[in-house]
């Protein structure tokens, strides 16, 4: 553990030395050379000379995770590849991130209905910015570059910590991703197709007990007291509402809430 | 020793344990060695994407190679018979993403074959057009990623400038830069925009004249480039057509075999070209055979766009394609070899099988043959001599 | 150590294979249409008429193996290509939810794979094959396979409701 | 006094890979795991273990390499002074040459250069 990570909250060594490290951690990323599919070759335009990853100091693609910072998972994973994924992101050096590139890492993309495909990169290792996409255009990807550089800036050294992968169990083996959940007759999940389209409820079908919530990164970011003051809110919001007959805007807007999709994770620092 | 259990875990991955026979036993028995056994893995800068290699390595020498695939399996089948006969096209588009155009050319004639519909004779021509663009677009790389891998980085950087500028105009007929959707079963999407001829034109000149100085006297006297692609890989004729090859590995070996000219679809009946093959059946083989395709696809494209016959570019099919029972087969010749799509419909909405017979999974076999016998880093060219993509063989 | 092409006239050749396939075995039926000769075969003859297809009629390239899975029967497809633009289709019908058929790979060895495949996805067992294991999915763990009709995926779409 | 310089560089230069290495040691906030500790085999558990007897070749090659790098290291030295020496110096290295070279040849004729 780095002299750094003796004390447990962030104070005057930390912060001020955070400015200078952040700044050199951001504009040295060499991201791992971990290309799966289709959004691989625009990676690999991205790194070549037509729009040049070497701006930003991350045209070095490791070849090994041993001197890779970020790990662009640029492709669609597979089930079998879930294991050998979360190997590589263990073996990576520990200032490290993940970004998901390409509809297929952010969340199955067009195999939505593949039994052998995994439903997001975010299912298995905690990711930090979601490149949309498909494949997704190189000015986008350096894009989600100069937004992880930012995120990278206002990184504290102390202050959180990563979630553990979904697939690493507490001594640290990694066990293999197998959808042990029965696959035959599980059709339910059609989405209605004349009423109203209600939001087709996330099709669990690698759901099984143990198994990861629907996203590491809407659980895994929130520190263990800020999620406790999210509750507390949430309770007395619904106290609040049953109480009060209200009219019918505050109803809607109760509605509203419930239905969307899970509110933004609150920003771990609270910081703007 | 720890190896003794860790290889039963691996057992369904070897298909025999270990045999420990050496290339050269007399140094056996002098020091009592044996194989090892290490993995090419699923994250490896030269594997065109997800490929597991099992190797039993000598020193230096493989002496058994079992390739073990399916990471990048994404049941495409299984997805094509859940969708609409024309929602399928995307799906296809992703299988061998270099050369996309002739992924969907080749389900969409299995389709029109079940509907023996009548395609508009210009709709045909800008296929053919799109594929030879799509051809270049995915032969110029591989070039550049054999190079690559055999260590010389300017081919890969000039490679992938001729393909930023074809994807341009991809861009501008199609829409996009890689998953076009272009073409639809019964035509195309749309038709050229004006002034795109022109602008084809002129990039094929500048692509002829680009073509000798910044790849071939580059790489063709390249000492390094002789010594380690000369007689790396040999394939004999038989080995080649016995295995089933289609494509560059097999027309480097001497055998002439091109489905555009053999079993010809769409425009490429009234197009003259030749079919390029070598006789050396090497890596350098395989080189000479993609270059000499290039130009054999610039060549294409000129005459096609010297006479581009005018007329309406999607005929006409209704929305709802429901073709009667049957199966449709159609084949297309990819960058990769012999791209066959099988569609077996039951009359209803959605196909009732689609079976991709993509060629790398064929090509793929080529490594349990050719690989033992030579060094490790003989690996590489031999990758790039088959040149695979891991979406096409991982269906 | 060239490989000899077959050449002459397209029909000539698709008549000449008929014949050839006729005599040799009892096929159920078979018919010429365009550049296809559609053979239907019973099973257990398949490696025959494939061997007098490679032997004697000079058929060189097996293109593919398809199988359809028909609820309770599979019907196999071997496209053969001469390479000079002659098609031979044998087809066959194999009964039972486990079915078990002798390979080819001794005549046409690039059928390894696609046999292999074929196992992986329909469960279908072939006798004398040199590895048969799986190609796409896990080797333990997985006793599903994934292309037959009864393995149903979560979002099967259906189509009534569409004009 | 010549070897002041010499002593100078010599702290420069620890003293620059010391702090370098003490630094990143220091800064990096390393997290010990089980699944990191495991050694890299390309994202797969590896097959057989790699602690087994090794071909003898690289042995025999490093060895090889070994005496030639020396002898080069000789000749640099030589080299700086090689006007003033004359033909006496000239000579004495010829001779020197000389008994790598024979080495060589035998190295050579035995097959340790062939590379299996």
């Amino acid at each position: 553990m780095g002299v750094m990570q003796q004390f447990n909250e962030p104070n005057l060594i930390t912060t001020s030395t955070d400015k200078l490290f952040n700044w050199a951690r951001k504009n040295s990323l060499w991201p791992l050379q971990f290309g799966l599919a289709c959004c691989a070759i625009e990676m690999m335009s991205t790194g070549m000379a037509h729009n040049d990853l070497d701006r930003f100091g991350a045209g070095f693609f490791a070849a090994s995770p041993r001197q890779a910072d970020v790990m662009i998972v640029s492709g669609t994973v597979s089930t079998k590849m879930a294991e050998r994924m979360t190997r590589l992101y263990e073996q990576m050096p520990e200032p490290k991130w993940v970004i998901a590139m390409g509809a297929c890492a952010i969340s199955g993309g067009p195999f939505l209905d593949g039994y052998s495909v995994l439903m997001g990169a975010d299912r298995v290792i905690p990711v930090d910015v979601y490149v949309p996409g498909c494949p997704p255009r190189p000015e986008a990807l350096i894009f989600g570059i100069m937004t992880l550089q930012k995120k990278i800036e206002r990184d504290q050294q102390v202050g959180y910590d990563r979630p553990r992968p979904a697939l690493v169990n507490e001594d640290g083996t990694i066990n293999e991703y197998l959808p042990e959940r029965e696959y035959t007759g599980i059709s339910e999940g059609k989405a209605p197709r004349l009423e109203g389209i209600r939001p087709l409820q996330r099709t669990y079908v690698f759901e099984r007990a143990g198994m990861p919530p629907a996203s590491q990164t809407d659980v895994g970011w929130i520190p263990a007291e800020v999620k406790q003051k999210l509750k507390e809110e949430a309770k007395v919001k619904k106290a609040a509402e049953k109480d009060g007959a209200g009219s019918e805007i505050e109803k809607a807007a109760a509605d509203g809430q419930k239905n969307g999709s899970p509110e933004e994770p609150a920003d771990p620092k609270g910081t703007a | 020793m720890l190896g003794e259990e860790r290889r039963a875990e691996h057992e369904g991955a070897l298909t025999e344990p270990a045999s420990g026979r050496l290339v050269s036993p007399d140094i056996r028995d002098e020091f009592g060695l044996e194989t090892i056994d290490m993995n090419m893995g699923p994250q490896h800068p030269a594997m065109h994407g997800l490929l597991r290699l099992i190797l039993e390595l000598d020193g230096e020498t493989v002496v058994r190679c079992d390739p073990v695939m399916g990471y990048l399996h994404r049941s495409k089948e299984k997805i094509s018979e859940n969708r609409m006969y024309p929602a399928v096209i995307p799906i296809t588009d992703r299988i061998d993403y270099m050369h996309n155009i002739a992924m969907e050319y080749g389900y969409c004639l299995a389709v029109e074959e079940l509907l023996d519909v009548e395609i508009p004779p210009r709709a045909d021509a800008i296929r053919a057009l799109m594929n030879e663009f799509g051809r270049i677009m995915s032969h110029i790389p591989s070039i550049g990623f054999l190079l690559l891998e055999l260590g010389a980085f300017t081919p890969i950087l000039y490679a992938f400038r001729e393909r930023e500028r074809i994807q341009n105009i991809f861009e501008a007929v199609t829409g996009a830069r890689m998953m076009f959707h272009y073409i639809r079963i019964g035509g195309l999407k749309a038709d050229l925009p004006e002034g795109m001829p022109e602008t084809m034109w002129s990039y094929i000149e500048g692509l002829e004249k680009r073509l000798q100085p910044d790849f071939v006297d580059l790489i063709e006297g390249n000492e390094i480039f002789i010594s380690r692609t000369r007689g790396i890989g040999k394939i004999t004729q038989e080995k080649a057509v016995e295995m089933g090859l289609t494509g560059v590995p097999l027309r480097c070996t001497g055998v002439e075999f091109d489905v555009r000219k053999h079993y010809p679809y769409g425009w490429y009946e009234n197009l003259d070209f030749d079919v390029i093959t070598d006789e050396a059946g090497d890596v350098e083989a395989s080189y000479r055979v993609r270059m000499g395709e290039v130009r054999q696809s610039i060549r294409m494209i000129k005459q096609i766009l010297e006479n581009l016959p005018e007329g309406e570019v999607l005929g006409d099919l209704g929305r709802r394609l429901r073709p009667n029972e049957g199966d449709g087969i159609a084949r297309v010749e990819s960058a990769r070899g012999e791209y066959a799509v099988h569609v077996v419909s039951d009359g209803s909405d959605t196909p009732y099988r689609v079976h991709y017979r993509t060629p790398c999974t064929v090509n793929m076999q080529l490594l349990q043959e050719i690989v033992p016998g030579h060094y490790l880093p003989d690996i590489m060219p031999i990758m790039g001599l088959i040149d695979p993509v891991s979406g096409a063989w991982d269906k | 150590m060239a490989v000899t092409l077959p050449e002459g006239d397209l029909d000539a050749r698709l008549s000449s294979y008929l014949d050839g396939l006729k005599d040799r075995h009892g096929l159920e039926d078979s018919s010429v249409d365009g550049n296809i000769v559609l053979v239907w075969v019973r099973p257990e003859d398949v490696p025959a008429v494939l061997a007098t297809a490679r032997e004697t009629l000079g058929i060189l390239h097996l293109s593919f193996i398809t199988v359809v899975d028909c609820q309770g029967s599979f019907e196999l497809t071997y496209e053969l290509l001469d390479l000079r633009g002659g098609q031979v289709r044998v087809k066959t019908v194999v009964e039972g939810e486990e079915p078990v058929i002798q390979t080819v790979t001794g005549i046409y060895p690039t059928a390894n794979w696609h046999e292999r495949e074929a196992y992986d996805m329909f469960g279908i067992a072939f006798r004398g094959h040199p590895d048969l294991r799986r190609l796409y999915m896990w080797q333990d763990h997985f006793d599903h396979h994934p292309l037959l009709k009864s393995f149903e995926i979560s979002t099967k779409r259906t189509f009534e409701g569409l004009r | 006094m010549v070897y002041l310089y010499v002593g100078i560089f010599m702290l420069l230069v620890t003293g620059f890979v010391a702090t370098t290495l003490v630094l990143a040691r220091l800064i990096s906030p390393g997290r010990r795991s089980s699944a990191k500790s495991q050694n890299y085999e390309t994202g797969e558990t590896t097959v057989t273990d790699p602690w087994r007897p090794f071909p003898v070749r690289y042995y025999v090659f490093a060895l090889l390499f070994l005496i030639f790098d020396v002898e080069a290291a000789f000749l640099y030295p030589w080299a700086v002074i090689y006007d003033s020496l004359g033909v006496y110096g000239f000579v004495e290295m010829v001779v020197f040459v000389l008994i790598l070279a024979v080495g060589l040849v035998y190295a050579w004729k035995k097959g340790a250069l062939k590379w299996v």
